[in-house]
């Protein structure tokens, strides 16, 4: 065994997050985590990376073991992990985040060299001079997996490694991944997407809260199992709502030309969005769709061109933990600057006033009906496990009650029944007459959500004919001569 | 010293400053000193910047019964007289003050008398007929000595220019060093100060330049650069202060502008004596000439 | 006077007032770097002063300048401890490191030299002049013929330019005071790294300090730094957390002041407050000029609990 | 409530030990430690006279820069230059106090405070106009402008402003009814009030109010709460600024029309500096910021009775208190990492 856990427990306070946990993970094999939002995975993988002890338990490496006091101790043992949320410095350039995780040399142009020759081989191309702040979420996240293995790792944990990533890209990754473990190592991966844990694991383990549920080989699972181990039953999906006919138009852009970070950006989009209707964005990061819904969004200024959108509107970022909410404040302070002064709970004329009272009923009602798992309304939200963090985020947006959604990657990170509610969510507030505005980058989604399917290529937004199905989909976001995210 | 008293006659000052300046504060605190070891009396000091904590401090001993408290600056009139009309039984003396005014008395030192007649060596001696003077803040007195050390140069040469600089500050002494080096620069080859502490950078300025030669203030400071110093206008404070002590503690003091020039001795033109033979005999005479003619203005 | 002369004069004082402000800045970009603001450098500084003139008197003046260092650097020490060691406020731990240095210097000052005792006069480091560089009109003067505080002035401030952008060990100390956690995730020790970060910065500050004594007064005075820590990290700032940077930003403060005196001495008839303020509204210009636009590091000031 | 005891305790704890070990080199250092701390606890709590005319006057400015200060900060805005607003409010409020004769005290008094207030937020337009337009850092140009300040201080009382007979460097004593009146027959002016109901209305600004919140939210995510749409940073910023600068202005016109009743060069023995550390170590909390002042004003008016009363030579007394302060801090870092074992998120996205 390169990797074991054995009777790991951890708390937080009053959260018992992880319970008697046991993992192995063998030279040559991937070992699939599965469990929904705040089962304790992330947690797990911490433990396992030296960077939170555990309260009980023990960490062995190569069946010896082993008390790491800080994450060095971890990559000196041959352990590289892929976080969950970016670890890079933003102020870095790409390189120097390489160079920083993995105990490179920095003279540039040398580690400009090593850099480009790693990512060659991994093909995995990003370029080594950018700023990692002016990364995208999935650039960002391949930076993450490029650090992991440029440090040399023997063991990989990967904490939901693909959540941001094009069905391309993974495919890529876990290509990666089985020459990994064909060279002889061994591999953690979470994720939230059955099909991948069932394509590429050797052996899978659900946890529910903090706990083993269930631990065997890829062999002996189906995706029924799972499902049923990973929720403690059946997901339960909303029926979908009937889309509302001939609303008002809600939307309307007409020429609309929008400046984007490093020159690209929006060349060319006209659209027009009714009440009721669900608009699903299909597109390769950096073709211009950001900059579409941040216009919508009203957050950039439209260069050029014609857009209208009625109000109020409500906004769901990508980036949850800087742009959605501030982690060290409370759930209830979080949802009360997400909902603005037009709240109950916001009163009086001239100086207006909060009552926290109300809002923290409120946000306590908010998190019961989205099932926001936390230490209660006073936690901050950044002690919530990342799902949580999402579920809070849409579940505010709504609360302002916006006649237009505009949403981002919105189911990124959740577990499948936190999925099916959001976008339960996202078609009752089109058919209670929003108009609804949403890019995902997985394909699939976009299919099951949209009424109505926009494709960004090249800085260029045109509609997908109904009815189009995933193959030609992904041709028209990348074939039609639109620039690729690299 | 235990004494049979009621209540023991005792002695505080306060300064505006650091009393290691080795000069205008240290020579106040040497002073309560020698009232301390001549007198026999419990003493005490305090250091205080500001006008709020001036104030307070004064206000502070005369409420525990100090008999006898030294404001040492200008800057303790307003607060001294603040306070005296709620304590009359203190005595404040207050150096450089400007009026007496119930039981709060000046006491004037006219250091610029003796800062004349440093201006006339300095008049007498300079080749390039520029002199410098380096001021701290410009309070009442600095201003004083700054006028008077030209008027000195221009009585024994009218041709002498002069330039004065500020440093709005007492403690910086890199900066001083500074300051004479621009005035050095402009053609200054005699400098005079006025900055406490941070003249100490005046003196290595002058010990750094060939033909540069500088005058001390408040203490004979001619230690500080001996090659370079060829007088110091000075200042005998613990005399002073012990002469207004004695008063105070026999009970005989009036309240008075007590005023100390060149005739008392308090005020005093010292020259370097090491350095006597670059004053040329005929202009020594012209100083203690002047010397003796304000003793004669100021005598009894 | 030859104006050339005149203007070349003041251009070897900017460098002379600039040396100690550049050292001190270059050490408090190291610490910012890392993610620490150390007001206590007022302090190193001061007892670098102290220190320097001590060692000076004891054994000359590289015994002097060594035992300035070794004083900054236990100053900074004692910031590193309360600051980073127990994790309080960074900024209130500055302020209270520099206040007891006042004191301390002040009384151990007294302790050697007496209350009232002055007359400590020390040799000073006298300029050696650089063959044919020094002989270079206006600017040779000014660059090539300074005390040896300069010359390693002019070796420090790319050194530590060097460190920080060409090395692991300052790609470290760089992470942790952008992100620590992201630092933390790729196995850097955040306290470790700030500590010694702190503790360089505080030799670089006692070296200032010896620099005010051994190069320029030849003696040490109470208070006698009188704000250059605080001016040095103005400096940092306008500097943008960049050596090379602080080191121009020195200079130009430098020019400044020496420009003010040098206008005072000319005999001009404006109020001589007008010329105090000239060091700082030049700075301020400069800043608005787009000079002083940069980004702190992200996480400084922030302390690790 | 049981943990906050038991972080109180070890605060405490903390605290003792740095004490004695104060206590212990004052005595190495060949002084009379208890009589040094005896003073030093006379001088700032020993009499209702030095509690009031000593500790509460000097905690007058303190508060209400440090208030200032947090204002500031919690929007994210560093405000180093209350130095340079407080004397901007003290030559206004001279000025006005010097010009007001004539007028009733009901009027010369609200006159005054204003233009303390007026003149310390214009002496931050600088500042606010300079970030707004260029992004230059308040850091650095607050801090500039406080030695700008210190000259133009000196230039007014040796020039425009200098007192009649032209001889001393201070203004003209302000006119009686321009002076604040004494509260409970002591030297504690009626500044205390005022900054006491300052920080009652910004304890309820921070706590209750929209505008403080979006404050609040600006200072601890400022790209979340821009996103959300509810805050113009810019705007918010700016407010936020002139406010503190205003505070600090109000402080210096407090000074001079309850202390000092003149303008003079150095009314100001770093108020502004020592209030940074008040509003920190109160964790910007406008009624904690009321206890930590007095703290600070304490250990200030203590020092003058360590010099005074046991002989301790000034530069040893800033030793004290540069020591007490950082004991302070060492016993708030050990309480309050007893307190928060909630654990920090050990690796969370936010950059
Ligand atoms: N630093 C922390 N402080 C307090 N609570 C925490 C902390 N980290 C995690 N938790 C809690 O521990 C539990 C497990 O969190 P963890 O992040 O491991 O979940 P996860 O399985 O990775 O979920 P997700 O799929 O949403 O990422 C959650 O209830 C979370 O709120
Ligand atoms: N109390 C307030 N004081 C000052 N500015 C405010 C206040 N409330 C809101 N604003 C500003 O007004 C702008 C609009 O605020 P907000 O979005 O909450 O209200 P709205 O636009 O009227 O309502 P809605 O967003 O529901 O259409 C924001 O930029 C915000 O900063
Ligand atoms: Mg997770
Ligand atoms: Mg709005």
């Amino acid at each position: 065994m390169l990797l074991t856990l054995t009777g790991i427990s951890k708390s937080f306070g009053a959260v018992q997050a992880l319970r008697d946990v046991d993992l192995a993970v063998a030279a040559g094999e991937v070992h699939a985590v599965l469990g929904e939002n705040g089962a304790g995975k992330s947690t797990l993988m911490h433990i396992a990376d030296g960077l939170l002890p555990p309260d009980t338990g023990t960490v062995a490496v190569d069946g010896r073991p082993v008390r790491f006091r800080s994450a060095r101790d971890a990559r000196g043992h041959g352990i590289g992990m892929v976080h969950q949320h970016s670890t890079a410095v933003p102020a870095f350039s790409v390189m120097e985040n390489i160079a920083l995780a993995a105990g490179w040399a920095v003279a540039p142009t040398r580690l400009r060299r090593r850099v480009e020759a790693l990512t060659e081989r991994l093909a995995l191309p990003l370029d080594p001079s950018l700023p990692a702040s002016t990364l995208s979420v999935s650039l960002k996240q391949r930076l993450e997996i490029i650090k992991a293995l440029a440090a040399e790792a023997r063991v990989l944990l990967l904490d939901e490694p693909t959540a941001v990533l094009a069905p391309a890209e993974s495919e890529e990754l876990f290509r990666f991944v089985r020459r990994f473990t064909q060279g002889g190592g061994g591999v953690a991966l979470i994720t939230h997407k059955l099909e991948e844990a069932l394509a590429v694991a050797d052996r899978i383990t659900v946890l529910r809260r903090g706990a083993v549920v269930l631990s065997s080989p890829r062999s002996e699972v189906t995706a029924e199992g799972l499902t049923t181990a990973m929720i403690g039953g059946s997901l339960v999906v909303a029926p979908p709502a009937v889309p509302l006919r001939d609303g008002p138009v809600l939307v309307q852009c007409e020429g609309l030309e929008v400046r984007g970070d490093g020159g690209r950006g929006l060349r060319q989009a006209s659209c027009t969005i009714r009440g009721g209707e669900l608009v699903a964005v299909a597109g390769v990061e950096g073709n211009g769709q950001r900059e579409l819904l941040r216009a919508v969004a009203g957050l950039t200024r439209p260069f050029r061109g014609l857009l209208e959108v009625a109000r109020p509107v409500a906004f769901v970022p990508e980036d949850r933990t800087t742009e959605g909410l501030i982690p060290s404040m409370t759930l209830t302070e979080n949802v009360v600057l997400g909902v603005g002064r037009a709240a109950s709970w916001v009163t009086g004329r001239g100086v207006r006033r909060v009552d926290w009272s109300a809002a923290r009923q409120r946000t306590a009602e908010l998190a019961d009906r989205f099932d926001v798992r936390s230490d209660g309304t006073e936690a901050t939200a950044g002690s919530l496990s990342g799902g949580n963090q999402q579920k809070l985020l849409v579940a505010r947006a709504l609360e302002r009650r916006p006649r237009v959604l505009v949403a981002e990657n919105p189911t990124r990170g959740l577990d499948l029944q936190a999925t099916a509610e959001v976008h339960g969510r996202l078609h009752a507030a089109a058919a209670a007459g929003a108009a609804v505005l949403v890019y995902s980058n997985d394909l699939d989604e976009v299919l099951v959500l949209g009424d109505r399917v926009l494709v960004a290529a090249g800085g260029v937004i045109t509609e997908a004919p109904a009815g189009i199905d995933r193959v030609r989909l992904g041709a028209m976001i990348l074939g039609q001569g639109g620039p690729d995210a690299e | 010293t235990a004494r049979e008293a009621p209540a023991p006659f005792r002695v505080a000052l306060v300064t505006p400053g650091s009393i290691a300046d080795a000069a205008w504060n240290s020579g106040a605190f040497t002073g309560l000193n020698w009232i301390h070891d001549s007198l026999g009396v419990p003493v005490s000091h305090v250091e205080a910047r500001t006008p709020a904590e001036q104030e307070e401090a004064l206000r502070t001993y005369a409420e525990q019964g100090y008999n006898l408290v030294f404001g040492h600056g200008f800057e303790f009139q307003g607060p001294a007289e603040r306070v005296s009309t709620e304590y009359p039984g203190a005595v404040f003396i207050i150096t450089s003050g400007e009026r007496v005014q119930g039981n709060v008395a000046p006491l004037i030192f006219r250091l610029h008398e003796a800062s004349y007649l440093a201006g006339m060596v300095a008049g007498g001696v300079t080749k390039s007929g520029m002199i410098g003077f380096v001021g701290g803040v410009e309070l009442p007195p600095v201003r004083e000595a700054s006028e008077a050390w030209v008027a000195g140069a221009r009585a024994v040469n009218p041709q002498v220019r002069s330039r004065t600089t500020y440093l709005n500050n007492w403690d910086d002494a890199a900066l001083g060093r500074e300051a004479a080096r621009a005035l050095i620069r402009v053609g200054a080859d005699m400098l005079h100060h006025n900055a406490d502490a941070a003249a100490i950078g005046v003196f290595q300025a002058a010990r750094e330049t060939q033909g540069v030669y500088v005058f001390g203030a408040n203490a004979d400071q001619a230690a500080l650069a001996p090659a370079q110093v060829l007088g110091s206008a000075v200042i005998d404070l613990p005399r002073a202060f012990l002469l207004v002590a004695r008063e105070v503690q026999g009970g005989t003091f009036v309240p008075r502008v007590e005023s100390f020039g060149l005739a008392s001795g308090v005020v005093q033109y010292v020259p370097n004596h090491a350095l006597d033979s670059l004053v040329p005999a005929a202009l020594a005479a012209r100083v203690r000439a002047a010397e003796d003619s304000i003793r004669q203005q100021d005598g009894p | 006077m030859d104006p050339m002369a005149v203007a070349g004069d003041v251009l070897v004082a900017a460098v002379g007032i600039a040396t100690p402000l550049a050292l001190a800045a270059t050490g408090e970009v190291l610490a910012e770097r890392s993610g620490v603001v150390n007001l206590g450098i007022e302090g190193a500084m001061l007892f670098g002063a102290l220190g320097g003139a001590i060692g000076a008197t004891v054994a000359g003046s590289a015994t002097g300048l060594g035992v300035g260092i070794l004083a900054g650097v236990l100053v900074a020490a004692l910031f590193a401890a309360v600051a980073i060691g127990a994790g309080a406020d960074q900024i209130i731990t500055g302020t209270a490191v520099t206040l007891a240095s006042v004191g301390l210097t002040g009384t151990i000052y007294r302790q050697f030299y007496g209350p009232a005792g002055v007359g400590l006069s020390l040799p000073t480091l006298s300029p050696i002049p650089i063959p044919f560089l020094a002989d270079l009109p206006l600017i040779g003067d000014a660059l090539f013929a300074q005390p040896v505080t300069t010359y390693l002035m002019y070796i420090l401030v790319p050194l530590v330019w060097y460190l920080l952008f060409r090395t692991r060990p300052g790609l470290a100390v760089r992470a942790v005071g952008e992100d620590p956690t992201a630092a933390r995730a790729a196995g850097v020790s955040v306290r470790l790294t700030r500590a010694w970060a702190v503790l360089a910065g505080g030799a670089l500050a006692g070296l200032a300090g010896a620099t005010l004594v051994l190069a320029q007064v030849g003696t040490f005075t109470e208070r006698m730094t009188a704000g250059r820590g605080f001016i040095a990290i103005a400096i940092v700032v306008l500097g943008r957390w960049n050596p090379v940077g602080a080191g121009l930003a020195a200079l130009l403060f430098g020019l400044a002041t020496a420009l003010q005196f040098a206008l005072q001495a000319a005999g001009l008839d404006v109020p001589y407050q007008f010329f105090l303020m000239l060091p700082y509204l030049l700075t301020l210009f400069a800043l608005a000029g787009a000079v002083g636009r940069g980004q702190a590091p992200a996480a400084l000031g922030k302390s690790e609990g | 409530m049981r943990s906050n005891l038991r972080a109180l305790g070890i605060g405490a704890a903390a605290l003792l030990i740095g004490l004695f070990l104060l206590a212990v080199g004052l005595e190495l250092a060949g002084y009379d430690a208890g009589a040094a701390l005896a003073a030093l606890w006379d001088g700032a709590f020993g009499s209702w006279r030095a509690f009031t005319g000593a500790t509460l006057v000097r905690a007058v400015p303190l508060i209400l820069i440090g208030l200032g200060f947090a204002l500031a900060l919690r929007g994210g805005a560093l405000n180093i230059g209350a130095e340079g607003q407080f004397y901007a409010g003290a030559i206004a409020a001279a000025w006005v106090g010097v010009h007001a004769g004539g007028w009733p005290a009901w009027v010369a008094l609200p006159a005054v405070a204003l233009a303390g207030l007026a003149a310390g937020a214009l002496w931050m337009l600088l500042p606010v106009i300079l970030k707004l337009r260029f992004g230059v850092l308040e850091v650095i140009t607050t801090l500039l402008l406080n030695f700008v300040a210190e000259a133009l201080v000196s230039f007014m009382v040796q020039g425009p402003m200098q007192e009649p007979s032209g001889i001393y460097p201070q203004s003209a004593p302000i006119v009686e009814a321009a002076r604040l009146p004494f509260l409970f027959g002591s030297r504690l002016h009626a500044g205390f009030v005022v900054a006491l109901l300052v920080a009652l209305a910004l304890a309820w600004v921070f706590a209750r109010t929209w505008w403080g919140f979006r404050l609040r939210a600006l200072g601890e995510g400022p790209r979340a709460a821009e996103v959300s749409g509810r805050v113009r940073a810019g705007r918010m910023l700016a407010v936020a600024l002139l406010w503190s600068g205003a505070l600090a202005g109000l402080a210096g016109a407090f000074e001079v029309s309850g202390v000092s009743y003149a303008l003079y060069q150095n009314l100001s023995p770093g108020y502004g500096f020592t209030a940074i550390g008040v509003a920190l170590l109160a964790r910007l909390r406008p009624s904690a910021i009321v206890l930590t002042g007095v703290v600070f004003a304490a250990l200030e008016a203590g020092a003058g009775a360590m010099q005074r009363d046991a002989g301790i030579p000034a530069v040893a007394v800033y030793v004290v208190e540069g020591v007490v302060i950082l004991v302070l801090l060492l016993g708030d870092a050990a309480a309050r990492r007893q307190a928060s074992r909630r654990a920090v998120p050990v690796v969370d996205g936010s950059p």
